[in-house]
């Protein structure tokens, strides 16, 4: 830092302590697959897999669980062999503790691959949009922890013309090295992903953005994508959020993404490195996503380290392979730091977007009563979007969401570093994140007002119609009554004339 | 503990993001700034004598006191831990800074009171005030007592004998002898003020004998905290340095004031002060580091802090050039203060995506898909 | 040219109609709740202040003082103040209907607005050519909303904070205007005339 | 005294020769913003504010009869939204805001007797007589119409139950 950003702090994002040694040198482990696995149905974004197991089912690993549904979703496979032992609600991964609809797995030891796997010696030989379409088969999702299906990621950067593929192994949180040892341990698996993500998506080129705080790394991924020229790795200044979308495309290209647009907007698309190596054993082995490299850190955690977790093993059991606690946790924590979920429990599964698993000792969270704003203007120079955090939160305080939204709150990317530079131990994300799903649940409310009003309209008409109809049915009937009282009068008077007649008649006889 | 004792974990409640924090404290930044004014205030204590010191500590401790008393009536169950964040002390030292430092006890309680009570505590205290609580207390003493607020003492060290000692000063301080007539001095502004209204050209006026002398040490009356401009920009620069403020609005009040006093000169010496005897005169060095970068009532971006800075650099030298004050360091304050809201509205970092108007930025590659 | 320019920022600034002259406080607190609408109402003020001046300075000089009927003066520029008011009030409805909604009741309520007349028979008392009264009453009106904008801006300020209930509301609108009449007595004795 | 009389009469008339002719170029026709609030509200016509239906509602709230707050079914967020476009300040405190309800038919005392079927004015109550009968959730209202028809009181209000994907962080328990 130069003195004259330190005088004048010119530069957005902080530089939080990064906690990522020794985790991140710590020889990768495997676990084996727990008894008793918990597969959520969802763990992507978008709406939940349908199950197509059958309670009882003996099912092998990389089997179909469940099922994409609607035009956003993600298939999902057993990971491991065994049998499926119900199909129900589980303790979500979410600070909530909320329950979600999972299918849970007796596992049988074996841990035998599925046969049914489509394997191909030369994926490059495919078709594009038949790599999309074993990449949806295989369920990948964004490993960077949005989730986003990879494959409708793929198809639609195809679509829209995409020129470069940024690789995003900024992994920028603290404490979260998965990415890093992965980069270290598979550069040429990733790389290999890298030029199939290429192929599928028809960019030309592809940029890997690596913070400098990974030397190991980059010279690994330096090393493995010598011999491809489109494929170029770059180091960036370590800073956080530099793993955000946003603002690694803007480091990386100097472009940037208009608000509420997508990166295709600039002709870039980004994908985290982890979705590379799950892109190519989807492409090249046919093998779905079960598991996942992750890593187990925090204050209060034994042995910290990267591990390969079987998704939808309970975060207790994770942290019992990892070699358990050396303090009482204060806090349980899926993701990173400064945008991670705090957990209920530890009896909630690994899903395919969990990069970390934190066990923080008390000693680390620094939680400390909320104090007034001071003013000081901290959260304005960290904010990496150039909102105004402190003015957002103050219209919240004072109930004015409309206001926040005014000041920017839709463009907040909840990335936290306003609320670590915090002087006064505000929080200014919950403040944010409590407004934005105030402001959602009133949407809804509005759609659904919409939709209530357009019943009691139909219904309003309905009996109007029927109201006229009985009315119709009514004059129908009052006309015919007339009509048979005319009739039968008119009867009466031929029957008296014809007596009339017949009597007249009848008289002379 | 063995791996079995995750059980033993239970979350209360939903925490939000972050769990990690940066380990800044409202408490470590009043710290500082104290810190920093702590050479000027010590050097004003031995330049000024007992009195100086007595009445510095009155102000401080009535500053607490009411800060207290506040506290507690607005219902604050632990007063006295809000008491510790240092917010108020930071405001009776900064008081007590710009007080003349011979001035009676009373001055010293009384602006505690109006800095405290009416400055701060009645908007809500810390972080609620529009106005800087120690420039209202000042303002409203100078206003109201216009007497007691410039009757500066010349520089009379504790060393020499010719000093008040220890009794003598408390007697001073509780305003049982008023200062003597011999050693109360005009500071240089005042007297470049009086002199002009006199019809005396300033080059005749400056060059007497009994004109005030400007020294960057300080050896000059004046009060407490704006006699040594070497010290308080030795206290600036430490909090530029320990990132407690940033150089803005510093900036901002020195080109807004030595500027225009700078061209002023050029033109016309003889009637406007030079733009060096206006960086060492009064308050302007202590406003520019430690007031104008006053979190609370000045703008929150940097460009705006400049503007800030600007306002009440050129306010200062509207005020001390043509006004009826001699000084108008916390006047220039009090009216940027005012303005503060409006600023903020106007000048607002770009949000990355937008343009200035709020607009969504319009890429250069949207056309190419077309 | 630079007479002009001093008489303005002497109106405006050193002699404020609001802060050192006391008048004009019901609009200051009544409008004073958002910035939008204190800089409408400070135009519309603006508008019927220097027309107003300018109407009475004609009544004045044409003709109360030609039919020596000074005791009516009062009154006939309250009609004329009032005649104004309701002109603005109709053009501000036709051409700003949101505007006209958010001033509500103070927008007539310019007529009883102390510093209009006040201005209009300070004009009178200072013995101001027509120029000088239109010139007189522009630059008490920026004064206004100059005032009126700076207290609206803390106002909205003070709207997002935790007030003690004894004094939210008025009690600390008017705390704050004291504090800026405070401020604003810096610029007493503003000698530029002289200089 | 003559003289004093005579101008301001003159005066005055010629002013309100200026006003009226200025009246007749700037006159505004009257908005008719009833339809506008009648948009705000949800258009149930449940009738629980005491008025015949949401358009009565509308017009006496347009005519200043009737309390921004007297939708039930609309709670706290359309007498915001009234407020906001009246251009008026709204004491909210008077205003429960328990959040969204739906009605729940409690299987064991429903006697299919029908009655909540025809007070419903969304129609999301669904049975035939004898019949247990059910609520549609994605069509009520929560307008409590129901409650009050049913004679063996097996509707009952209950609030929405809150799933993972609607779940809301709650908001910060400021401590200062």
């Amino acid at each position: 830092m130069g003195l004259m950003e330190k005088f004048f702090g010119l530069s957005w994002g902080i530089h939080p302590k990064d906690h990522k040694r020794p985790a991140a040198d710590a020889v990768t482990r495997i676990m084996p697959a727990p008894e008793r696995l918990y597969v959520s149905l969802a763990q992507h974004l978008g709406a939940p897999a349908l199950p197509s197991v059958l309670v009882g089912q003996r099912v092998k690993k990389g089997d179909l669980l469940a099922n994409p549904q609607g035009s956003v979703s993600a298939a999902i496979h057993a990971p491991t062999s065994g049998v499926v032992a119900a199909i129900g609600e589980i303790p979500a991964p979410h600070p909530s503790g909320l329950p979600v609809l999972a299918v849970t797995l007796a596992a049988d030891g074996l841990d035998e691959w599925s046969e049914a796997l489509e394997a191909t010696p030369d994926p490059f030989a495919l078709a594009p949009d038949e790599i999309s379409r074993r990449v949806a088969a295989a369920g990948v999702v964004g490993m960077g922890g949005a989730t986003f299906p990879s494959a409708l990621k793929l198809a639609s950067s195809r679509k829209a013309g995409v020129t470069t593929l940024i690789m995003n192994g900024g992994e920028c949180e603290p404490y979260l090295s998965c990415d890093d040892r992965l980069m270290r341990d598979e550069a040429d698996a990733i790389i290999d992903g890298i030029r199939l993500m290429l192929y599928a998506t028809g960019a030309s080129a592809a940029i890997v953005g690596i913070e400098n705080n990974k030397p190991e790394a980059i010279a690994a991924m330096q090393a493995a994508a010598q011999a491809y020229s489109e494929v170029s790795v770059r180091s960036i200044p370590a800073r956080y959020p530099m793993g955000s979308e946003k603002q690694l495309v803007q480091t990386l290209t100097g472009k940037e993404i208009p608000a509420g647009s997508l990166p295709a907007e600039v002709g870039v698309v980004v994908h985290n490195v982890g979705t590379a190596k799950a892109v190519r054993a989807a492409a090249r082995y046919g093998q779905p996503l079960v598991s996942r490299l992750l890593t187990v850190n925090g204050g209060a955690v034994k042995h910290p380290g990267n591990i390969v977790v079987p998704i939808g093993a309970l975060v207790e059991d994770v942290l019992a392979f990892a070699g358990g606690f050396s303090a009482t946790p204060g806090r349980l924590v899926m993701g990173g730091p400064m945008m991670g979920m705090s957990l209920p429990h530890a009896r909630v599964p690994v899903v395919k977007g969990s990069s970390g698993i934190l066990a923080l000792a008390g000693a680390e969270l620094a939680d400390r009563e909320e104090g007034a704003c001071i003013r000081c203007g901290s959260c304005v120079r960290a904010c990496p979007m150039g909102l105004l955090p402190l003015e957002m939160a103050r219209h919240i305080q004072g109930d004015d969401l409309k206001g926040a939204v005014k000041l920017g709150l839709k463009d907040c990317i909840a990335c936290g570093c306003c609320a670590y530079v915090c002087q006064s131990h505000i929080p200014l994300v919950q403040y944010f994140a409590y407004a934005k799903g105030t402001l959602a649940a009133e949407d809804r409310a509005k759609l659904h007002a919409d939709a209530t009003k357009k019943l009691a309209l139909a219904r309003g008409e309905r009996l109007a119609q029927e109201a006229r109809e009985k009315a119709e049915v009514a004059a129908r009937r009052k006309a015919e009554r007339e009509a048979a009282k005319l009739a039968e009068a008119a009867a009466k008077t031929a029957t008296a004339a014809t007596v009339k007649t017949v009597e007249t008649e009848g008289a002379p006889a | 503990m063995s791996a079995a004792d995750y059980t033993d974990y239970q979350a209360a409640r939903a925490f939000a993001s972050p769990h990690a924090h940066g380990g800044g404290e409202v408490r470590r930044t009043m710290f500082l700034v104290l810190t920093a004014l702590v050479p000027a205030t010590l050097f004003g204590f031995w330049l000024y004598g007992w009195p100086a010191f007595f009445l510095w500590l009155m102000t401080l401790i009535s500053v607490l006191l009411f800060e207290f008393m506040s506290l507690r009536l607005m219902g604050q169950k632990n007063a006295g831990r809000a008491l510790g964040d240092g917010s108020a002390l930071l405001t009776g030292w900064l008081l007590a800074m710009t007080l003349p430092p011979w001035s009676p006890w009373w001055v010293g309680v009384l602006g505690a009171f109006i800095a405290i009570v009416i400055g701060k505590q009645v908007f809500g205290g810390l972080g609620q005030n529009v106005f800087n609580p120690a420039m209202v207390a000042r303002v409203a003493l100078l206003i109201s007592f216009p007497l007691q607020l410039t009757a500066w003492v010349t520089p009379l060290p504790l060393t020499p004998l010719t000093a008040p000692g220890f009794i003598e000063s408390l007697h001073i301080t509780l305003g049982q002898t008023p200062v003597p007539d011999a050693i109360t001095s005009a500071s240089l502004l005042g007297y470049a003020k009086t002199e002009l209204s006199r019809g005396i050209e300033l080059a005749q006026a400056l060059t007497t004998s009994h004109a005030p002398q400007l020294s960057w040490l300080g050896a000059r009356a004046g009060s407490l905290g704006e006699s040594s401009a070497l010290l308080i920009l030795a206290g600036g620069i430490f909090l530029l340095i320990t990132g407690v403020i940033r150089g803005y609005a510093p900036l901002g009040v020195l080109a807004g004031a030595l500027i225009p006093a700078f061209i002023a000169h050029s033109i016309a010496p003889e009637s406007y002060l030079d733009a060096r005897s206006h960086l060492l005169s009064g308050a302007l060095m202590l406003g520019a580091f430690f007031i104008a970068t006053d979190y609370v009532t000045s703008p929150t971006t940097g460009a705006g802090q400049l503007v800030f800075g600007l306002g009440v650099g050129l306010m200062t030298w509207i005020i001390r050039t043509l006004g009826g004050y001699p000084e108008g360091v916390a006047f220039a304050i009090l009216l940027m203060n005012a303005l503060t809201p409006i600023i903020d509205r106007v000048i607002k970092p770009r949000i990355l995506g937008r343009t200035w108007s709020g607009r969504p930025i319009v890429s250069a590659d949207a056309g190419k898909e077309a | 040219m630079s007479e002009l320019l001093l008489l303005l920022i002497s109106t405006a600034l050193v002699n404020n109609v609001v802060l050192i002259k006391f008048l004009g406080l019901c609009p200051i607190m009544g409008v004073s709740r958002s910035l939008d609408s204190a800089i409408g109402m400070g135009m519309a003020t603006t508008f019927v202040l220097t027309l107003a001046a300018a109407a009475s300075w004609m009544l004045e000089h044409w003709l109360l003082m030609s039919l020596g009927l000074g005791f009516l003066r009062i009154l006939t520029f309250i009609l004329a103040i009032a005649s104004v008011v309701q002109f603005t009030e109709m053009f501000i409805k036709k051409t700003s209907p949101g505007l006209y909604q958010s001033l509500g009741i103070y927008l007539p309520l310019i007529t009883t607005n102390c510093a209009v007349l006040g201005v209009a028979l300070l004009n009178v008392q200072q013995g101001y050519g027509l120029f000088w009264s239109i010139a007189y009453a522009f630059g008490s009106a920026v004064g206004f909303t100059l005032v009126l904008m700076i207290f609206a801006g803390l106002r909205e300020r003070i709207a997002l904070v935790k007030v003690p209930a004894a004094f939210s509301g008025a009690p600390i609108a008017f705390i704050t205007i004291s504090l800026l009449a405070l401020a604003f007595m810096g610029f007493s004795g503003l000698n530029i005339q002289e200089q | 005294m003559l003289v004093a009389i005579s101008s301001l009469t003159i005066l005055g008339a010629a002013f309100g020769l200026i006003l009226g002719i200025a009246g007749r170029f700037l006159a505004v026709e009257a908005d008719a913003n009833v339809a506008e609030i009648e948009a705000l509200m949800p258009g149930t016509n449940c009738g629980q504010c005491g008025f015949p239906g949401c358009s009565g509602a509308a017009a006496a709230i347009a005519a200043g009869e009737a309390a921004l707050t007297c939708c039930a079914p609309g709670g706290k967020a359309v007498a915001v939204a009234l407020a906001e476009k009246l251009g008026v300040s709204l004491d909210l405190s008077g205003v429960a805001n328990e959040g969204p309800k739906v009605a729940g038919v409690a299987e064991d005392l429903c006697i299919g007797c029908c009655r909540c079927i025809k007070s419903c004015p969304t129609d999301a109550i669904l049975g035939a007589p004898k019949q247990i009968h059910n609520v549609l959730k994605e069509a009520c209202t929560g307008c409590a119409a129901c409650v009050e028809h049913c004679p063996t009181e097996a509707l009952l209000l209950h609030p929405v139950p809150v799933t993972l994907p609607h779940w809301v962080m709650p908001r910060p328990a400021a401590a200062f």
